[in-house]
């Protein structure tokens, strides 16, 4: 197997006197989909916290593309090529879904020609965007908006994108288009690492998946192994 | 204890403050020359004078406040006015209560004098007779000067002689075509000057401090707004006023209650009003203003109220102050039954070559008083 | 028996956008309603217009026999319609405890903060929280959150709860939990309309659909006809659900 | 007639008011800071091109060219060394912090430069422009044409350049912000500079044609405050409108009920237009 | 809140034993601090509970000098006259309530700010009533001894600042203060949970006028001469809520400790730095906030 893309070891962090991440060990592989499940409170938010720079992490490294990131700004990762895809969208609300994205491209600089490509890429995978490009983010309905966030994401052209419940508040139809459009984008070289609280979804759309209980990982394995497993169904499947 | 201490209670900082500045020299002055000499002679023994200054950041009732930490905790024996009439109005009730004798510097409102109060006296005369005698002159100068306009600063000084004004135009027949009053902090005058402009006015009088009289001068050339005579009180006695306008300062007319240019034969520790004006030079390289000579007459007046009751009995003093009757650079000095100085003829000046010249009165005159400001 | 809940001809535009447009809906007392649609279809709307948030362009809405279209959000409260919100809205300095007796004190029936607070703690214990009461409800987990927004409602002895996907964010397993909670609420006689793009909860729960597609009323009726009506699956549920509806039920 | 010199004299003063106006708007939409210090930075640029002009001789028009970047790197300091420790804290704390500093300046101000009165007399005068019956001052108006050029070209760098998103973005979102990769500290740093920069420009303006003294800070400020709220925060258009329109109702006030009242009249207005439009005139995209 | 009681009854008790100790300097003082006192227990009804950033502390102040000073003016007796300006604070606090807490944060707070310059304004204008620009003289009260007048007053103040603080503890503990702390966390959920906030906020809002109207009223009697640019100084305003800040926003005691120590600083200050104490006092400030940015009651709970 290739050298993973990212290398978490070690990692410990939370907020204030209340320790979270307890040594959270992974790893991500190149041009895969790899998904983070865990029950309500493991930790999982802290962690995409911890990697994107947001929560400087007390202890642990957090290998990237043979760089150390740990400890680095939001804007050093972002600029070594991580995006973040937070929770609870974070838009700029006040500003158009067109500034929203470029800003999404802040650090880039390869030049407007690029940039608009880009936008155009993103308008033709979320086309409800293009038709509310210059509509204020704020006033979106929450589906509309996580999509323009995870569009944001993407715009800042990353290696590795991070999304924190991919699926929350989205219509059936809506999470079939954006595990799509992810597939599609992932087939073109881009790596992710989704939270997803729907593990049957999760597992359905990740080759990796990372069980996370108490701020540590505690299983990571093939999706396809997972679903299989008896533990893992009754801990996060459940039954009707 | 070997010195008399007089408290002065002085708007150091906040928008008065330059008007601290101004008193604070005239006390010094006094108090270095006579210290110089060798001290204030009470009866047998000759005393040296200590000022205790406290800020009261122009602000009125810190100014009571003061006056009172002066006297109580402070113990002087003696208290200068905090600046202008309002705030020695309101302090003077706290010298009233504790007996303490105070002389204001800066005061010349009447309504501060008929309190009924007995330990207060001021070296301003009232009002219109700053007022009185100019328009006598316009009016003998120039007979077709009829229509008056009138702008004021809404507080306390500047709209009482505006009154005065009013009722002095009146008097002699004039009309007051424009009356109004402007509030403190006022950034814009424009308004009020174009309204004036339509009412073609032969006598514009405004009143108001340095910076609001500067901003008025510079926006009535702005709009072109020119008169016969354009009065302006009480800025243009001060140096920084006719640097601050330069040009625009020309044939602006104005009164004080006095000038370098009086002579009078004092037999205060200054002499003469050309040795005290020569002493101000010599320690501030400028020449004295109304305001920083009256507050060096205060000290002055002081001194020889002292030294005529021997002692610094604070009753004693004060009877000495209510018979007072001498002559001092500043000029004539008695006060009459409600403390207020009566023996001054205050001079009326034009800017004229970029200098103050005296048109009033008579004895002292230097030049006639020219129309035409534009 | 007339209906607890009733819309007549209700729209709400924001500028140029018809966020409702004319929307006739009667929920019955006792009933579990789902509301479901599109993103942006104008669910939260909805709710914002019934609990005075917003107010009608047109229309009306009756409330137990009585009007409350002009209502303010406190009024509407206090006559006893309670909320969670979609984006979860807790006082967050306050401990999850007081957030409920606020919830006690202020919209339900508790005379004094004594009672309100013991009124509190058997909400936090209904639902699950009471490990929780003395914590900064600002640190809490979204889901946790979201369960403290369902205390908060109840507290207020609602008739009438309005549930703005308060399940989104839950893994299966506590999905599960939270279903039986919701049951146990409706088993109280309260009336609940509940907002989820979770079909499992919708289904598992309402005895009637009604579907918004473009502020406008596009479906309603049982919920085993309404994932077979051809426009709520173009609109809505995507073909593949469709396609996998068979295996699944 | 009369009414037409009052319009021309009150959008005069307006364009000034907007270039008061636009950095305090600036900052406190952006940074959430309400800049007590606002009004003595135009007094200390004011002192900067007064002593250019009569020791230099540096025409004021120039030595906008000095006070900008000076103004702009005394803010970007301040921000950057001081008050961002600060800026987590609620809106009360970061006022204090300013008025504290502005205690500071004013009385440093009065001891450097004593409280008289100055005023730059340029020589020679500018003279008035006669347009027919009307009258018009040209320093006022090249000050006010200065003055909404400086203020256009702040609205163009926060509307079109990278800097400028970015500054809007950290203004709705901090954090938001940082996982775009913007550095937050800094921006707020430039915020901060370029609001002391407009503030620094202005008062340079400002000092040719009201008299200067450390005193008159608080009467800016309280203008910068009026404007803003009329405007809408943070909004440089908003700032721009809200500028002319206290200029040209203080001047019809002053006309139409006596120049006592155009103070109270443009508080009163400010206070109705905030009941209708609890946002300021411009204030769909105010800050909150 | 039994204990906090206790302790501020002793408190009161002892600062009422302070003119055995001092003389009339001190007596002032205390004066002086007991108005600030009510002043930054006043502010504490609406910033610090209801966390709406009022500016209005100065336009209360002067509101209520000016109407005692005016009523006693037409002749009316000195008790009379300040609960008649309590009562104009209180009605103008609901009036200007209802228009202005609308609005939220910034805005309100702008808003607050402007009024007191309104009202000033106006009071500058109605010479025949105020005097207008040339202040108000109120008659100074011959009925005792220069100490005797002082004493009167300081234990005016003393009653005044009880009250307030009574009503503050009062407050706290009661479904207003419970209410107010949720509009001050998220104004819109409390609205949905049913608290009338509209009436929550008008109910703090004349809380916060109604002492400081009264204090405004004993101050004019006390110094028997007052201006409009003096009572309705915004430095009112901005001291308030500096001195809650300073004693810690929010807390029972902060406000009066805050009063205590802002008055000693400025004070001292004053009395030691003639040419820049402005300048130190900013100083001052500025190292408050900077090191201890939850006020002096953050020191005892660190040490605790
Ligand atoms: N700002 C904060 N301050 C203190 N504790 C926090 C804060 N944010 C989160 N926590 C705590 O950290 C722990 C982990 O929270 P986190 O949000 O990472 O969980 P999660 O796995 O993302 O849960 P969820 O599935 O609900 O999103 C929880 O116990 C939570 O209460
Ligand atoms: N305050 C507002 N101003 C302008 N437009 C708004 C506002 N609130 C909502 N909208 C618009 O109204 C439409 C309906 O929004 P609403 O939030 O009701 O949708 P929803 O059905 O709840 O969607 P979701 O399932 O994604 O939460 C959306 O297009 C949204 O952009
Ligand atoms: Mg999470
Ligand atoms: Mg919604």
């Amino acid at each position: 197997m290739a050298e993973p893309l990212l290398a978490v070891s070690g990692l410990r962090a939370g907020y204030g006197d209340v320790q979270v991440l307890w040594g959270v060990d992974f790893a991500v592989h190149p041009g895969e989909i790899a998904c983070l499940v865990g029950s309500n409170g493991a930790g999982k938010t802290t962690l995409l916290r911890a990697l994107s720079g947001l929560l400087p992490p007390s202890e642990g490294s957090i290998r990237f593309a043979g760089g150390e990131l740990a400890g680095a700004s939001p804007e050093r990762v972002l600029g070594a090529g991580i995006a973040h895809v937070p929770e609870g969208r974070r838009l700029f609300a006040a500003m158009s879904v067109r500034d929203n994205l470029l800003m999404g491209a802040y650090l880039r600089r390869d030049g407007a020609a690029a940039l608009a490509r880009d936008l155009e890429r993103i308008y033709e995978v979320f086309p409800i965007l293009a038709e509310r490009r210059a509509q204020d983010a704020g006033t979106l309905s929450g589906g509309e908006q996580q999509m323009c966030a995870v569009a944001r994401g993407l715009m800042s052209a990353p290696r590795l994108l991070l999304i924190d419940e991919l699926s929350l508040g989205l219509a059936p139809a809506v999470v079939d288009q954006l595990s799509d459009a992810l597939r599609a984008l992932n087939r073109e070289g881009l790596t992710l690492l989704v939270v997803e609280q729907d593990v049957a979804t999760a597992l359905e759309l990740a080759r990796d998946c990372h069980v996370m209980d108490s701020g540590r990982i505690t299983r990571s394995a093939p999706s396809e192994a997972l679903r299989n497993d008896p533990a893992i169904r009754e801990a996060y499947l459940g039954v009707i | 204890q070997d010195t008399i201490r007089v408290g002065a209670p002085l708007p150091m900082t906040g928008p008065l403050s330059p008007e601290a500045v101004k008193q604070q020299r005239g006390y010094n002055l006094w108090a270095e020359t006579a210290n110089a000499a060798g001290g204030v002679k009470v009866g047998a023994k000759r005393m040296k004078v200590e000022i205790v200054y406290v800020d009261y950041q122009s602000n009125t009732p810190r100014a009571v406040q003061a006056a009172e930490k002066l006297i109580t905790q402070d113990k002087v024996s003696f208290l200068f006015s905090p600046f202008g009439s309002g705030a020695t109005k309101a302090a003077s009730g706290v010298s009233e209560k504790y007996g303490v004798p105070t002389l204001a510097a800066t005061a010349s409102s009447a309504q501060v004098y008929d309190q009924g109060y007995k330990y207060l006296f001021g070296t301003f005369t009232p009002n219109d007779t700053l007022t009185e005698p100019l328009s006598d002159i316009v009016r003998k100068a120039a007979p077709g000067v009829h229509r008056v306009a009138i702008l004021a600063r809404n507080d306390l000084f500047p709209l009482a002689i505006a009154q005065e004004m009013e009722k002095s135009a009146k008097k002699r027949g004039m009309s007051v075509v424009y009356f109004e009053k402007y509030a403190i902090g006022t950034l814009d005058h424009a308004s009020a000057l174009t309204q004036i402009k339509a009412q073609a006015p032969h006598w514009i009088f405004a009143t108001g401090y340095t910076n609001d009289l500067v901003l008025m001068r510079k926006q009535m050339a702005d709009l072109k707004l020119e008169a016969p005579v354009i009065t302006m009180i009480a800025a243009p006695a001060y140096q920084e006023w006719i640097d601050a306008t330069g040009k625009l300062s020309e044939n602006v007319t104005s009164a004080a209650w006095w000038h370098p240019a009086v002579r009078y034969k004092g037999k205060d520790l200054f002499g003469s009003t050309e040795s005290f004006v020569k002493r101000f030079q010599a320690k501030y390289k400028t020449l004295p203003d109304y305001a920083e000579a009256s507050a060096a007459a205060a000290g002055a007046i002081l001194q020889m109220a002292i030294e005529k009751a021997g002692t610094i009995d604070p009753a004693k003093v004060r009877n000495a102050l209510a018979s007072f009757n001498e002559t001092t650079f500043w000029g004539p000095v008695k006060f009459g039954p409600t403390g207020q100085i009566v023996s001054l003829e205050p001079p009326v000046f034009q800017i004229q070559g970029g200098k103050p010249t005296v048109i009033h009165p008579a004895a002292i005159r230097q030049g006639e008083l020219r129309l035409g400001v534009k | 028996m007339s209906a607890l809940l009733e819309l007549a001809g209700v729209s709400r535009a924001f500028g140029g956008l018809r966020a409702l447009s004319s929307v006739d809906l009667a929920v019955q007392r006792g009933e579990v309603v789902g509301l479901i649609g599109p993103n942006g279809a104008g669910k939260t709307t909805l709710v914002n217009v019934v609990t005075g948030v917003h107010r009608a362009t047109s229309g009306r809405v009756r409330f137990d026999g009585e009007d409350v279209t002009r209502l303010r959000p406190y009024q509407a409260a206090r006559r006893g319609i309670a909320r969670t919100f979609q984006i979860v809205q807790p006082f967050s300095a306050m401990t999850v405890l007081e957030n409920v007796t606020a919830a006690a004190l202020f919209g339900g029936a508790a005379r004094s903060i004594a009672e309100a607070r013991a009124q509190a703690r058997e909400q936090l214990a209904f639902v699950g929280l009471e490990q929780a009461a003395d914590r900064r409800a600002g640190a809490l987990t979204l889901a946790m959150r979201k369960r403290l927004e369902l205390a908060k409602g109840l507290a207020m002895r609602p008739k009438l709860l309005l549930l703005d996907e308060v399940n989104a964010g839950l893994n299966a397993v506590e999905m599960d939990a939270a279903l039986a909670l919701i049951r146990g609420i409706a088993a109280r006689g309260v009336t609940i309309v509940i907002i989820e793009h979770l079909m499992k909860v919708v289904l598992s729960l309402c005895s009637r659909i009604v579907v918004l597609h473009h502020g406008e009323l596009i479906a309603a009726g049982k919920p085993s006809e309404i994932v077979k009506d051809a426009r709520v699956v173009q609109a809505y549920l995507g073909r593949r659900y469709a396609e996998a509806q068979p295996a699944h039920g | 007639m009369l009414v037409l010199q009052v319009l021309a004299n009150g959008l005069i003063l307006g364009g000034l008011y907007a270039c008061i106006a636009a950095g305090f708007s600036l900052v406190w939409g952006v940074l959430n800071i309400i800049n007590i210090l606002h009004g003595s930075f135009i007094v200390l640029g004011g002192y900067l091109a007064f002593f250019a002009y009569s020791i230099a001789g540096i025409h004021p028009f120039a030595s906008i060219l000095i006070a900008a970047p000076l103004f702009f790197a005394l803010g970007y300091a301040l921000q950057a060394g001081l008050i961002n420790r600060m800026i987590a804290a609620p809106v009360l704390l970061t006022l204090s912090l300013t008025f504290g500093l502005d205690l500071m300046l004013a009385n440093g101000m009065l001891v450097a430069f004593s409280a008289d009165f100055r005023k730059i007399i340029l020589d020679p005068p500018l003279g008035v422009l006669s347009v027919g019956p009307l009258v018009v001052p040209v320093d006022r108006l090249t000050a006010m044409i200065l003055a909404l050029a400086l203020t256009g070209l702040l609205y163009l760098l926060l509307a079109r350049s990278r800097i400028g998103r970015a500054i809007v973005a950290v203004r709705m979102d901090r954090e938001a912000a940082a996982l775009m990769g913007v550095n937050v500290k800094r921006i707020y740093a430039v915020t901060f500079g370029l609001g002391s920069l407009m503030a620094g420009a202005s008062g340079a303006l400002l000092a040719m044609i009201f008299p200067i003294s450390p005193l008159v800070g608080p009467a800016y400020l309280g203008k910068a405050f009026v404007i803003c709220v009329l405007g809408g925060l943070g909004s440089v258009p908003g700032a721009m409108i809200g500028g002319l329109a206290l200029g040209v109702v203080e001047s019809f006030g002053a006309l139409w009920l006596g120049p006592e009242y155009a103070v109270p009249l443009s508080f009163t207005l400010l206070i109705l237009v905030l009941i209708v439009r609890p946002s300021g005139l411009l204030g769909k995209r105010g800050y909150e | 809140m039994k204990r906090d009681a206790l302790r501020a009854v002793a408190m009161f008790v002892l600062i009422a034993l302070l003119p055995l100790a001092g003389d009339s300097y001190w007596l002032r003082l205390g004066t002086t601090m007991l108005m600030y006192g009510v002043l930054a227990i006043s502010w504490n009804f609406i910033g610090g509970m209801a966390g709406y950033p009022s500016f209005a502390s100065a336009a209360f102040f002067g509101l209520g000098a000016y109407a005692g000073a005016v009523a006693q003016k037409l002749g009316a007796p000195m008790g009379f006259a300040w609960a008649l300006a309590g009562a104009a604070a209180l009605v103008f606090a609901a009036a200007l309530g209802v228009a202005l807490l609308r609005l939220r944060g910034h805005y309100f707070a702008i808003a607050s700010l402007v009024v007191a310059e309104v009202l000033r304004e106006l009071v500058n204008a109605a010479t025949d009533l105020t005097g207008g620009g040339m202040g108000l003289n109120l008659p100074i009260p011959r009925l005792a001894s220069i100490e005797g007048q002082a004493m009167f007053f300081f234990y005016a103040m003393l009653a005044l600042a009880a009250l307030a603080f009574a009503a503050m503890l009062a407050a706290m503990h009661s479904r207003l203060g419970f209410g107010l702390r949720c509009i001050q966390q998220n104004e819109s959920a409390a609205d949905m949970l049913g608290v009338n906030t509209t009436l929550y906020k008008v109910a703090a809002f004349m809380l916060s006028g109604v002492f400081v109207g009264v204090a405004g009223a004993i101050y004019a009697s006390w110094v028997h001469y007052i201006e409009p640019p003096d009572v309705f100084d915004v430095l009112y305003s901005v001291k308030a809520i500096v001195m809650v800040l300073i004693g810690g926003a929010g807390s029972v005691f902060g406000p009066l400790f805050g009063a205590a120590l802002f008055l000693s600083l400025e004070e001292l200050v004053w009395r030691n730095y003639l040419q820049v104490h402005t300048g130190v006092l900013g100083l001052l400030i500025v190292l408050l906030v900077l090191f201890l940015p939850k006020g002096l009651i953050s020191l005892r709970r660190r040490t605790a």
